[in-house]
């Protein structure tokens, strides 16, 4: 069979997403790919330069629309870094209750596309059921099922709502029951492994070189995780360890990548349990929206030379913004915002991964890389 | 004596067309019809010429007789047996629809613990009986409550369904959905056919006519009943297995004249994953002909049946033949985990991507027909076909068993086959919605590694039996159960029982192809 | 199911043994779950569906106590159909404009913080235009006039004389035009081309002095010092107001913005649509929340301003004894 | 228990990797000392001039694991004095991480505890400002081939912002659409939002007024 170019995308079932994958094939083998990405580039960061800081989080909200709160956080981080905010300790945890619900309703969005990815139709739907509690536990708190718009620079906008520990603590044991019915077709079943182990092998030092942090690097064996080694906000109150994954010898494959997103909801239910246990004040009282224990007196203005820069777990990497303060409006808005996007890195890697191996192990490999194209266009 | 019941199509339509032709014979006019032209001699020719000829419209007709006759006979059991198959297909899509929508749990997520805040705002779901006037509904109301306190969990805060009562799209046994499959096959029929611009356009059009026609012509010889069947050659499990290869054919031609690289993708996988599987399958078929001693499908199950001394049924024989044959069906039709040729994932629809319209309709079809073919194969082969199970002990009973010979000599055999194929096609469906997809070259190495050894192995038990253990007549009793409980013991081993040491290493294989390790630029090089 | 954590999954070896089966065993556990009465068989259960779901702490549970709603709960059991009638299949689909999800299953309800369509009290509304400069989209607009109060208008004797309000600097000021009666007396509104002649010449009071006040016309002529008794306060009110949803994303950052509790988040979904952009411009008559919707907020705030208004009356009158 | 960085031996860490680094000419660096909700953290902030970058980038690399590059930030300072009109800002990462070892055939994952973290294994976030005299074409020297992962982060900047990387191979627009006349990079300042503050009620902004090319034509 002569080589032939095959495009995989812009709309095609395999991308998650907007973008092009062009795949050189010989035969089945795939011998060389080449990713084209920028079909959803809303340049959110020209937009963000004629903003004021508290609008700006509803971009940061829909830059990955699968995972709204930990993208909107890691906004607020780096601007509390710019305006020096001290942020009350209650409002931390809150924060740290809904990134990891939505890092929970993240992961459970990717599971449930990576089944009908491989062939398994049934997991999209039990996965999305259980998505379905986690957005109703974040409709609570932000509004609305997928941007919430929740942080504010110095704190939250609301507090808990009335009830919401109970509720949230009944979804989560139930989740935490679910997921062996998950295991049970994804670990247990000869065809998925067969048809993920040893697929797109990746070494984790290779890794961290390309830029590829997050559950795709844990799956390598190595426990570098953000929350874990640069810690910020209350994780390190907490009791709980990054999932990590033991690989085959070759490095880590589809499956370990599966595996460390499974352990990963674990340990996210179990961190929101911790939270609400350890809520300063109680997760059942009530403050209202402007209170000091949920949001501290932040300035609006960053005056001209002023930076401020965080690292932030976000569900598929190391997510980060650089804000240069000073911009228009007597430094109200900011000069420049710069946002590292993990699959922005990850993605051209991934497409390296595939070399070498079938044509029925693309969307296999892609697929456990969890691509969320908002982010990486921006 | 063949087995046979009160539905006999085949003789209704034998005496029928008998009848009719005799009526046709006797209407004709009896006496000679003289046609001789003479032309008397003249100069030019001597002898005087006689031409035409003398007939008799009956003898004529009594030569030909038999020819109209078996004609007739034979077009009235086609299109018999095609309506029969093509009214009870639809309750293939019926099966599929609703049997996976419970497996996938899609049927509304009333799992949720949403329904927490049931009973805080007070409000619980409407008991419908109450809507019914005059208070008629009161009785049904004690009736679910008694019920669902002894077996429904218990009453405080119930976790709801939603009960309120919408049927009005029909109660269960209105089989609402039931004729949604006739309703797309008429919305495809429909659609524009788009032929794609450099298509090779007489491929495109003939492969669509290889697939469906050799599809239809496996029920040809499938008998649905003892006496409902389209043609019933001496060696009519040969005729059929040979026609349902052909199928690959049409799917490969499809594959490469769609002039696209995924069609073109997916025509090769196909054709490679049926080929691979077709030896497996035929050896696994030659293995029951072995055993039952025949090639004739009608033959196979009366042997099944063993001419009312009641016999063993093959599955309990063979349970290893069962097995590769319901795993080598599931890759001929390519159903999950084979579905490699219409991987939505990577080829969005494989060989059928550029088709559309009621050619897009009746390949659609042609697969669900394969299905329904596969089902009923198997029930023909392994599960006695039209006999009911424990037919013959049952109505052999000491007390009971004149009621149970009536009741089996009621019910004809087709009710039997049917609902054995439709509980089949459940099977199927139970794998499609539990399995993932099995790569294309995984498929052929477990097709060429395993299955084929396995049905080797699978004749090899068949001609033991047939050979040394059958004594002419039905089976003795220990020679299935010997049977069975050895290859259920062997399953149990091999599939359910944990495999303590093998866990603890954890040591997991490579794949089995040999990879060129990905580093940036190694294709480049 | 116990697994030694972070080795992956006790039966990750991917042969024959065990594996095929366990997924099958799962989806038709799933599927049985479902049927009425063979649904509630212990051995579907997987260990967990209709187990009590224990969701409180131990100091929430003594505060609650035992007769709160949250206490029998049990954890769902998946799909379970009708109780008596074993296949009384009610169909799943809800035929949303004919039907309301929040109909057919009241616990399914849209909740009360859920950023729907914005709702305005335009009676509280002050015109003072926080909500546009704090919408990411500027999707909020809004025409506004410089008005003379009716309050200001009553004379010595009338019922509501002295409620007015006073000149303040950085407020408006509005003197009266000396032929406006005249003309206006011979204006035909109805025929006429001309529109209706000006009865104030409004100006930006700059600063105030005894009862003298440098004003800025607002028609251009200049900054000019007048006796401030010929002068009445006046405001700026709002004439119109359009939100185009076409580019709103629902942030509900408006409504945080606005501090006279005017500008809320309704939770309605629907109603919100159009076949072009134009009809997704909605004025006020689309975004209307009548006041007693929130009627304790509205008087809540109505409260604040009297108070206000009677602390600048005390304050008044204490500066006139003084 | 969560683990807490201790401050003091990330600030140490941190002083020796500046005091490593300000051994090259044309680099002053110091710790910065940021806050991240409740824990303080350490950053080393460094000012490289254009041609020491690539021998501080290599040094970094080989000698203090610095092994992870985590973005590449390009900003245009039109008003800037003259000598800092374009600005590349790398972050980088000093992530210690390494491929676990493998005894007889099985992997024993790398568990690192970094409160216990000293010196060199510390990890550690720097931050890196190159400043650019004004010119037409503004470039700095690429480390594609230290950290693959500033790649496509080069691709971009040079993209959006139009810094050019010498010695990067492949440069070639990723986000925006390839058929983006050359020379236009929306993140420079002299290109404005047209809408924000526009007010410019209704000229048939989406253009669903105009009709549509081809009528007329026979299709």
């Amino acid at each position: 069979m002569a080589e032939m170019w095959i495009s995989m995308g812009p709309q095609h079932p395999m991308t998650h997403g907007l973008w092009t994958l062009k795949v050189k094939v010989d035969g089945e083998t795939v011998v060389d790919t080449e990713p084209d990405l920028g079909y959803i580039h809303r340049g959110v960061e020209k937009i963000c330069e004629s903003r004021d800081f508290t609008q700006i989080t509803t971009y940061c909200d829909r830059l990955c629309y699968a995972s709204a709160n930990t993208w909107s956080h890691a906004y607020i981080y780096a601007a509390e870094d710019l305006l020096e905010v001290e942020v009350p300790e209650r409002a931390e945890y809150i924060r740290l209750v809904a990134i990891e619900l939505q890092r929970v309703a993240s992961h459970l969005m990717w599971l449930g596309a990576y089944g009908p990815d491989i062939g398994n139709l049934s997991v999209m739907v039990w996965c999305l059921r259980e998505r379905e509690m986690m957005m109703d536990l974040l409709q609570e708190l932000g509004g609305s099922r997928m941007h919430y718009n929740f942080p504010r620079i110095g704190g939250v906008k609301r507090d808990l709502p009335y009830g919401f520990a109970q509720r949230a603590r009944a979804k989560l044991k139930l989740f935490l029951n679910r997921i062996q019915e998950y295991e049970a077709l994804f670990d247990e079943s000869t065809v998925f492994l067969v048809r993920s182990q040893g697929v797109g092998y990746a070494k984790p030092e290779e890794m961290v070189n390309h830029g590829v942090t997050g559950p795709n690097l844990r799956a390598g064996g190595v426990n570098y995780d953000i929350r874990w080694a640069h810690p910020y906000s209350v994780y390190s109150e907490l009791d709980w360890a990054p999932p990590v994954e033991r690989s085959s010898i070759k490095g880590a494959d589809c499956y370990d990548r599966y595996r460390v997103r499974v352990e990963e909801m674990r340990v996210s239910a179990s961190l929101v349990l911790q939270a609400l246990d350890k809520m300063p004040g109680g997760a059942d009282t009530y403050h209202e929206p402007e209170d000091p224990m949920i949001l501290a007196k932040a300035p609006s203005r960053a005056p001209e030379g002023t930076t401020g820069a965080h690292h932030f777990e976000d569900s598929r990497g190391e997510s980060m913004f650089y804000i240069a303060g000073g911009g228009e409006g007597r430094g109200k808005q900011p000069y420049r915002v710069s946002i590292r996007s993990p699959m922005f890195i990850t993605i051209p890697y991934a497409a390296k991964c595939m070399i070498g191996y079938k044509v029925a192990d693309i969307p296999a490999i892609m697929g456990s890389f969890d691509p969320c194209i908002g982010e990486t266009d921006r | 004596m063949t087995s046979s019941d009160w539905l006999d199509v085949a003789g209704w339509s034998e005496s029928f067309s008998n009848w009719s032709m005799d009526n046709v014979h006797d209407v004709l006019p009896s006496g000679d019809i003289d046609m001789q032209v003479t032309i008397p001699s003249t100069w030019a020719w001597p002898e005087p010429i006689t031409m035409g000829p003398i007939f008799n419209m009956q003898s004529g007709f009594a030569s030909i007789q038999p020819a109209l006759e078996s004609f007739m006979h034979a077009t009235i059991m086609c299109t018999v047996v095609f309506g029969m198959m093509m009214t009870t297909m639809l309750a293939i899509p019926y099966i599929e629809r609703k049997f996976i929508g419970r497996l996938m749990d899609r049927l509304g997520a009333t799992t949720t613990l949403r329904s927490l805040w049931v009973g805080e705002s007070g409000v619980t779901a409407g008991e419908w009986w109450n809507q019914l006037p005059f208070g008629m509904g009161a009785p049904i109301g004690w009736v679910v409550n008694a019920l669902n306190s002894t077996w429904g969990n218990s009453h405080e805060l119930e976790t709801v369904a939603r009960v309120n009562n919408r049927s009005y799209h029909g109660y269960w046994f209105l089989l609402p959905g039931f004729f949604q499959a006739f309703a797309d096959f008429m919305k495809f029929a429909t659609k524009e056919h788009i032929v794609p611009k450099n298509a090779d356009k007489v491929v495109f059009e003939v492969a669509p006519v290889i697939i469906l026609a050799t599809t239809i012509m496996v029920f040809a010889f499938v008998p649905f009943g003892p006496h409902i069947y389209a043609a019933n050659p001496e060696l009519s499990l040969l005729f059929m297995m040979a026609i349902f290869g052909i199928a690959p054919l049409g799917v490969f031609f499809a594959g490469w004249a769609s002039n696209n690289k995924y069609t073109l993708i997916g025509g090769m996988r196909s054709a490679a994953q049926l080929t691979a599987y077709e030896i497996p399958l035929l050896i696994t078929v030659l293995g029951v002909a072995v055993l039952s001693g025949s090639f004739n499908i009608i033959e196979i199950v009366d042997f099944q049946m063993g001419q009312d001394e009641g016999n063993v049924w093959n599955i309990f024989l063979m349970p290893l033949g069962a097995l590769l044959f319901l795993v080598t069906m599931i890759a001929e039709v390519e159903r999950i985990p084979f579905d490699m040729p219409e991987a939505e994932a990577e080829l969005v629809e494989g060989w059928w991507t550029e088709y559309g319209g009621i050619r897009w309709g009746l390949m659609f079809a042609a697969e669900y027909m394969r299905s329904y073919a596969a089902c009923i194969l198997f029930a023909l082969f392994f599960l006695g076909g039209w006999e009911a199970p424990f037919q013959h002990t049952l109505s052999n009973l000491p007390a009971v068993g004149g009621i149970f010979s009536t009741v089996f000599s009621v019910i004809p055999g087709l009710i039997w086959v049917l609902l054995k194929a439709w509980l089949l096609f459940a099977v199927f469906v139970w794998i499609r919605a539990s399995l993932h997809r099995v790569r294309t070259d995984q498929i052929l190495e477990f097709g060429w590694r395993y299955l084929l050894p396995l049905s080797m192995l699978n004749l090899v038990i068949a001609t033991i039996l047939r050979l040394q253990f059958w004594t002419g007549g039905p089976w003795d009793l220990w020679v299935p159960a010997a049977v069975t409980l050895v290859s259920g013991g062997l399953f149990v081993i091999l599939a359910i029982d944990e495999d303590e040491e093998a866990l603890e290493i954890q040591r997991r294989p490579y794949s089995t192809q040999a990879v060129v390790k990905a580093s940036p630029g190694s294709h480049r090089k | 199911m116990s697994y030694r954590a972070n080795t992956g999954h006790p039966h990750a070896t991917p042969n024959f043994r065990n594996l095929v089966i366990r997924p099958m065993w799962m989806t038709l556990k799933t599927a049985l779950r479902t049927i009425p009465f063979v649904g509630r068989l212990t051995i579907l259960k997987n260990d967990y569906h209709g187990k009590p779901a224990t969701m409180v702490d131990a100091a929430t549970k003594e505060r609650v106590g035992s007769d709160h709603p949250s206490v029998g709960q049990s954890f769902a059991p998946d799909r379970e159909t009708s109780q008596v009638m074993p296949f009384v299949e009610r169909p799943v689909t809800v035929m949303y404009p004919y039907e309301r999800l929040e109909d057919l299953e009241p616990w399914l309800f849209v909740p009360g913080n859920y950023n729907g369509r914005i709702g305005i009290i335009w009676e509280t509304c002050t015109a003072c235009k926080l909500c546009i400069h704090a919408c990411p989209n500027d999707c909020l607009h809004m025409t506004t006039e410089v008005r003379v109060n009716v309050l200001e208008l009553s004379e010595e004797g009338d019922e509501w004389h002295g409620y007015g309000s006073e000149l303040e600097e950085g407020g408006y000021a509005a003197r009266e035009k000396e032929e406006y009666d005249a003309i206006a007396a011979g204006f035909d509104l109805i025929n006429a081309h001309a529109d209706a002649p000006q009865q104030y010449d409004f100006a930006e009071v700059i600063e105030i002095s005894g009862d003298k006040a440098t004003v800025r016309w607002s028609d251009g002529s200049g900054i000019e010092t007048v006796d401030s008794t010929s002068l009445k306060p006046a405001e700026q009110d709002i004439v119109s107001g359009q939100i185009d949803l076409g580019r709103c994303m629902f942030c509900g950052l408006c409504a945080e913005a606005c501090p006279f509790e005017s500008f809320f988040m309704t939770n309605e979904y629907d109603g919100m649509s159009g076949f072009s952009r134009e009809e997704l411009w909605m004025d006020a008559s689309r975004t209307r929340v009548l006041p007693t919707v929130h009627q304790e907020r509205v008087d809540m705030e109505l409260a604040k301003r009297a108070e206000k208004e009677q602390k600048k009356r005390d304050r008044k009158a204490a500066r006139a004894e003084a | 228990m969560g683990m807490t960085v201790s401050p003091d031996s990330q600030k140490a860490a941190a002083e020796a990797l500046v005091a490593a680094a300000s051994g090259i000419d044309g680099v002053d660096a110091e710790v910065a000392e940021r806050s991240s909700g409740t824990n303080p953290r350490y950053v080393v902030v460094a000012n490289a001039s254009p041609g020491s970058w690539r021998t501080l980038a290599e040094k970094l690399y080989s000698e203090h694991a610095v092994d992870h590059c985590s973005m590449v930030t390009g900003i245009h300072w039109p008003e800037g004095d003259a000598e800092r009109k374009w600005e590349v800002v790398y972050h980088l990462m000093r992530t210690g991480v390494r491929d676990p070892p493998n005894e007889n055939g099985i992997v024993r994952p790398v568990i690192v505890n970094p409160s216990k973290a000293r010196g060199a294994s510390m990890p550690l976030e720097l931050e890196i400002h190159v400043h650019l005299p004004d010119s037409t074409t503004p470039s700095v020297d690429s480390v594609q081939d230290i950290w693959v992962g500033a790649d496509w982060n080069e691709k971009e900047t040079w993209d959006l912002v139009g810094i050019d990387f010498d010695g990067h191979q492949g440069m070639r627009r990723v986000l925006q659409p390839h058929e983006t006349p050359k020379g236009y990079h929306p993140l420079q300042k002299q290109h404005h939002l047209r809408y924000h503050g526009f007010v410019e009620m209704y000229d048939d902004a989406q253009g669903f007024m105009r009709k549509p090319a081809d009528v007329g034509k026979i299709k």
